[in-house]
């Protein structure tokens, strides 16, 4: 059985979108409300969309398995990493080494509220984004697993 | 105000789910259940660090009163993907076990010896 | 770069083999001897970095290491009043004792599967879960923090549960696989609400803390019974023993080595809650007495429900559980004698010693155990008892290794588990003789269950159909050989392992206040 | 006698749960002082607005790398369990 026509073009402009919003919560982690896992799930639901809305061979076609697979260890590479940085300037693991340092994400922010600055929060944001590329990628590969493991695939 | 009803109802769901995989004999229900539990031990958590009037513990744009306690929701959020991770491993197991024996009944299945 | 080793040694024991994790399926997909031998080298490195970190404990004493923090004894950051804000690690003597046994039996394992699992497929999958499942040990083993403690738990169960599942073909093994995730993931969630209750009392996570602040309220004896239900489960003792046979039976030998370790890593947990977190605190007689039928239960049921096996390696899994059960009863003897100084130094030091040093001493033999019903499966591809025999002709190096460990686990003299069984028995009998004429009893079983299994595998006749096979590979003779050297060495020198390893282990438990003092830099509030 | 069982295991829970969770008052939890000290200095130390990020990602980050763990394994078991066996040799061992 597959969707109707509506369905599928809905499917097509839908995913782009969800792929910016869940892109935006991964980023505006330390801001609003959200962070690296929230948003790398939102963007995982957009593979569940294009899977429900197209067959299981389409979306095959359009992603590689292995793609998901560099995404998610190239996230938690990043992730480990950032973290042992701070092990190499002599600091302790998880050190967050780029707080208030003027540098990428270092300007320094004052208590009390205000209305958010992209720039702050040290090694948070990148952390963020290595967490979103992994829960991504993670997400997509237990989905691709579970589909190739109901449909039988090519066993 | 509340007279502690977030924990007796935290309490409840994880009787609730302890209930169901006691009493079930198909393992997708038995599954059913743990997140059941595992949503009752997440309402405890975010119950508890619940502080009187207090609003989410974010500053963009926010005023200056009391705020909720941040460390629970890590916790929470941390139970949360651990509990996705859980049932994706289990349902995952359930599928092959369908596909070899036919059945997902735990009593279908009781080839290993208790 | 020593100093380097020295001072983050806690930080890279953990970094080391989740590097190593991340990057296995990575390097899988390139080449396979290259992989091959970054999980050795990986492994290696995690081994030294154990010995390196119980190196620095055994001489400077507990080593505080905050995550986070500009240096690592920075617990207590200075404007917080005493109360320790990040998550520490709070290595002392026990845990550095753990660590360096799972290092130990974790590298074995990584040789002996080397070649165990050669013609397997999913060797990636298989290799990065095992170094996974020693960051899950390490992790529980070395925390000084309750929240990280369930996260390292779960760990630890998730990849226990992926690798007991590791043979899909047949579907036994997955359905094994399923119960032990299953029971695994509902004690880690009785845990997390045990941990919820703590913090929604003490509004903290850091174990010396809410040590330092308990005042044992109703909540707090529930979230104890909570916790010792969890973590007993963990360790596979007696009421929710259920998922060890399956699981250790129906797990590739190699992975059963390493699960006896993290079984035992929930056993740790079991004593840190019960000393450090509650200690002097509960009524320690009461407890005492119940980790004591614990243990009792455990003996006597998982030798009686071992003697009647046919599949050797569920036989060894029951004997597994009694032995888990020798350590509790030495442990439950001084728990229920805590408060009473008298007692305590008349017995009570020597039954936590003797507990504690059967914990290694069983992680090494029963994984050589494990390890050769591994070579055995190997070498004539069934694990029916009845199905075997004359296997000592061709198998010489699997047979010795066999008989050290049999004669280990029965307590025979010149093997480790003689050692520390005496200490056990010696103590339990000043405690309550009839305990320890139980533990000698089921001592006895043991070594009649183990004859039992040496003679139909080993002796008899050379049977036709295992004709073509000779002895195993090295690299599984390397794994056993190193279990079996320290078997034998544990067994000839008890008494200088006991004064450097054990003797700490055991006061790092038994005082409270030292630990309480080490992380909250004696700020008691 | 599996009814009778289950059922006592739930009333003992029932009590435990219920009861423990009654006794904690809802609203004004336990004053240790370290949620204070996070609300308080998690701007200033860290940058971040969101402070549950900030002690998600630094104050207790050690948890959320153990967690990002927890989902890898999840990954590698699914991926294990649903691996397609290549050579046949694997298959002909026997469980009793």
């Amino acid at each position: 059985m597959n969707m109707s026509k509506i369905v599928r073009a809905a499917a097509h402009l839908l995913f782009p979108a969800i792929l910016v919003y869940g892109f935006y919560i991964v980023v505006h982690g330390h801001l609003t409300p959200g962070g690296g896992f929230q948003g790398g799930a939102v963007i995982a639901t957009g593979f569940v969309l294009l899977y429900v809305a197209f067959s299981y061979q389409r979306l095959q076609e359009w992603f590689r398995l292995d793609a998901f697979k560099n995404a998610e260890a190239l996230g938690l590479l990043l992730f480990i990493v950032t973290a042992l940085v701070a092990l190499g300037l002599g600091a302790t693991f998880f050190y967050n080494w780029m707080a208030n340092t003027g540098g990428l994400f270092g300007t320094p922010v004052p208590f009390g509220p205000n209305p958010g600055y992209l720039n702050t929060a040290g090694t948070i944001p990148i952390m963020n984004i290595a967490v979103g590329v992994e829960v991504l990628g993670a997400m997509s590969v237990i989905l691709f697993y579970m589909l190739r493991g109901i449909k039988g695939g090519d066993e | 105000m509340y007279l502690n009803l977030p924990f007796i109802g935290a309490g409840l769901l994880m009787l609730i789910g302890i209930a169901i995989i006691l009493m079930r004999k198909n393992l997708v229900k038995m599954i059913m259940g743990l997140s059941i539990v595992e949503a009752g031990v997440n309402l405890f958590l975010v119950a508890s660090g619940y502080v009187d009037g207090g609003i989410p513990p974010i500053f963009t744009a926010a005023g200056d009163t009391v705020m909720v306690y941040p460390t629970v929701q890590a916790m929470t959020l941390t139970n949360i993907v651990i509990g996705i991770a859980t049932t994706a491993l289990l349902l995952s197991f359930v599928i092959i076990v369908y596909r070899r024996y036919g059945t997902a009944d735990v009593d279908g299945m009781r080839r290993l010896r208790g | 770069m020593m100093d380097f080793l020295l001072a983050q040694a806690p930080a890279l024991l953990l970094a080391l083999p989740m590097l190593g994790a991340f990057l296995t399926p990575v390097l899988g997909r390139y080449s396979e001897t290259g992989r091959n031998a970054w999980v050795v080298l990986v492994s290696f490195l995690t081994l030294v970095t154990a010995t390196a970190l119980a190196w620095v404990v055994y001489t400077t004493g507990t080593f505080v290491y905050t995550f986070g923090a500009v240096s690592p004894s920075l617990g207590i950051p200075a404007d917080s009043g005493g109360i320790p804000i990040r998550i520490l690690f709070a290595v002392d003597a026990m845990g550095a004792f753990m660590a360096l046994s799972a290092s130990i039996v974790g590298f074995a394992v990584v040789l002996y599967s080397l070649s165990s699992v050669r013609k397997l497929s999913g060797k990636d999958g298989y290799y990065a879960l095992l170094l996974l499942l020693l960051v899950g040990i390490f992790g529980m083993v070395c925390t000084g923090d309750l929240f990280n403690l369930f996260v390292f738990l779960e760990i630890n169960s998730l990849a226990g549960a992926a690798l007991v599942a590791y043979r899909i073909d047949k579907g036994v093994a997955v359905e094994a696989g399923l119960k032990y995730a299953f029971i695994s993931t509902l004690g880690g969630l009785m845990f997390l609400f045990a941990v919820g209750l703590l913090y929604a009392q003490y509004d903290s996570l850091n174990i010396a803390y809410i040590a330092s602040q308990m005042a044992f309220t109703f909540p707090d004896k529930i979230a104890l019974v909570l916790m010792i239900a969890a973590l007993a489960l963990k360790a596979g003792v007696v009421p929710m023993h259920f998922w060890t046979p399956d699981a250790y039976s129906m797990a590739p030998s190699s992975i059963t080595a390493i699960l006896v370790v993290a079984s035992q890593a929930g056993l740790y947990g079991l004593f840190r809650v019960l000393f450090s977190l509650y200690g002097v605190t509960m009524d320690y007689v009461t407890v005492g007495w119940i980790v004591i039928i614990l243990g009792i239960l455990s003996m006597f049921i998982g030798v009686t429900m071992a003697i009647p096996q046919k599949d050797i390696k569920r036989l060894m899994a029951y004997h597994a559980v009694s032995q888990t059960g020798y350590m509790l009863l030495g442990v439950g003897v001084c728990l229920a004698v805590l408060g009473d100084a008298t007692q305590m130094a008349a017995f009570g030091q020597t039954a936590m010693e003797g507990g504690i040093f059967h914990i290694i001493n069983h992680a090494m033999y029963k994984g050589l155990l494990f390890l050769t019903a591994g070579a055995i499966f190997l070498h004539t591809g069934t694990r029916n008892l009845n199905k075997m025999g004359g296997l000592g002709h061709s198998m010489k190096w699997t047979m010795l290794f066999f008989i050290i460990g049999a004669l280990a686990i029965a307590g025979i003299p010149p093997f480790s588990g003689f050692a520390s069984k005496l200490m056990i028995y010696e103590s339990v009998f000043a405690f309550s003789p009839i305990l320890s004429i139980i533990a000698m009893v089921v001592s006895v079983l043991t070594l009649a269950s183990f004859v039992k299994v040496f003679h139909a595998v080993f002796m008899g006749p050379k049977q036709p159909e295992f004709e073509g096979k000779g002895e195993v590979p090295t690299p599984m003779l390397a794994g056993m050989a190193i279990l079996a050297i320290l078997t034998i060495g544990f067994g000839i020198f008890p008494q200088q392992v006991v004064d450097i390893l054990i003797t700490p282990a055991a006061d790092a438990l038994i005082n409270q206040g030292d630990y309480i003092a080490s992380v909250l830099g004696g700020m008691i509030a | 006698m599996r009814k009778i069982v289950s059922v006592v295991v739930l009333l003992v829970l029932a009590v435990g749960f219920l009861v423990s969770g009654n006794m904690l008052d809802f609203g004004n939890p336990a004053e240790s002082g370290m949620d204070a000290y996070m609300l308080a200095n998690g701007q200033v130390q860290t940058g971040g607005n969101n402070i549950v990020t900030d002690v998600v990602f630094d104050y207790r980050g050690f948890d959320t790398l153990g967690e990002a763990t927890v989902l890898f394994t999840a990954v590698l078991g699914v991926g294990l369990v649903f691996r397609r066996i290549r050579n046949k040799q694997e298959e002909e061992y026997e469980y009793e």
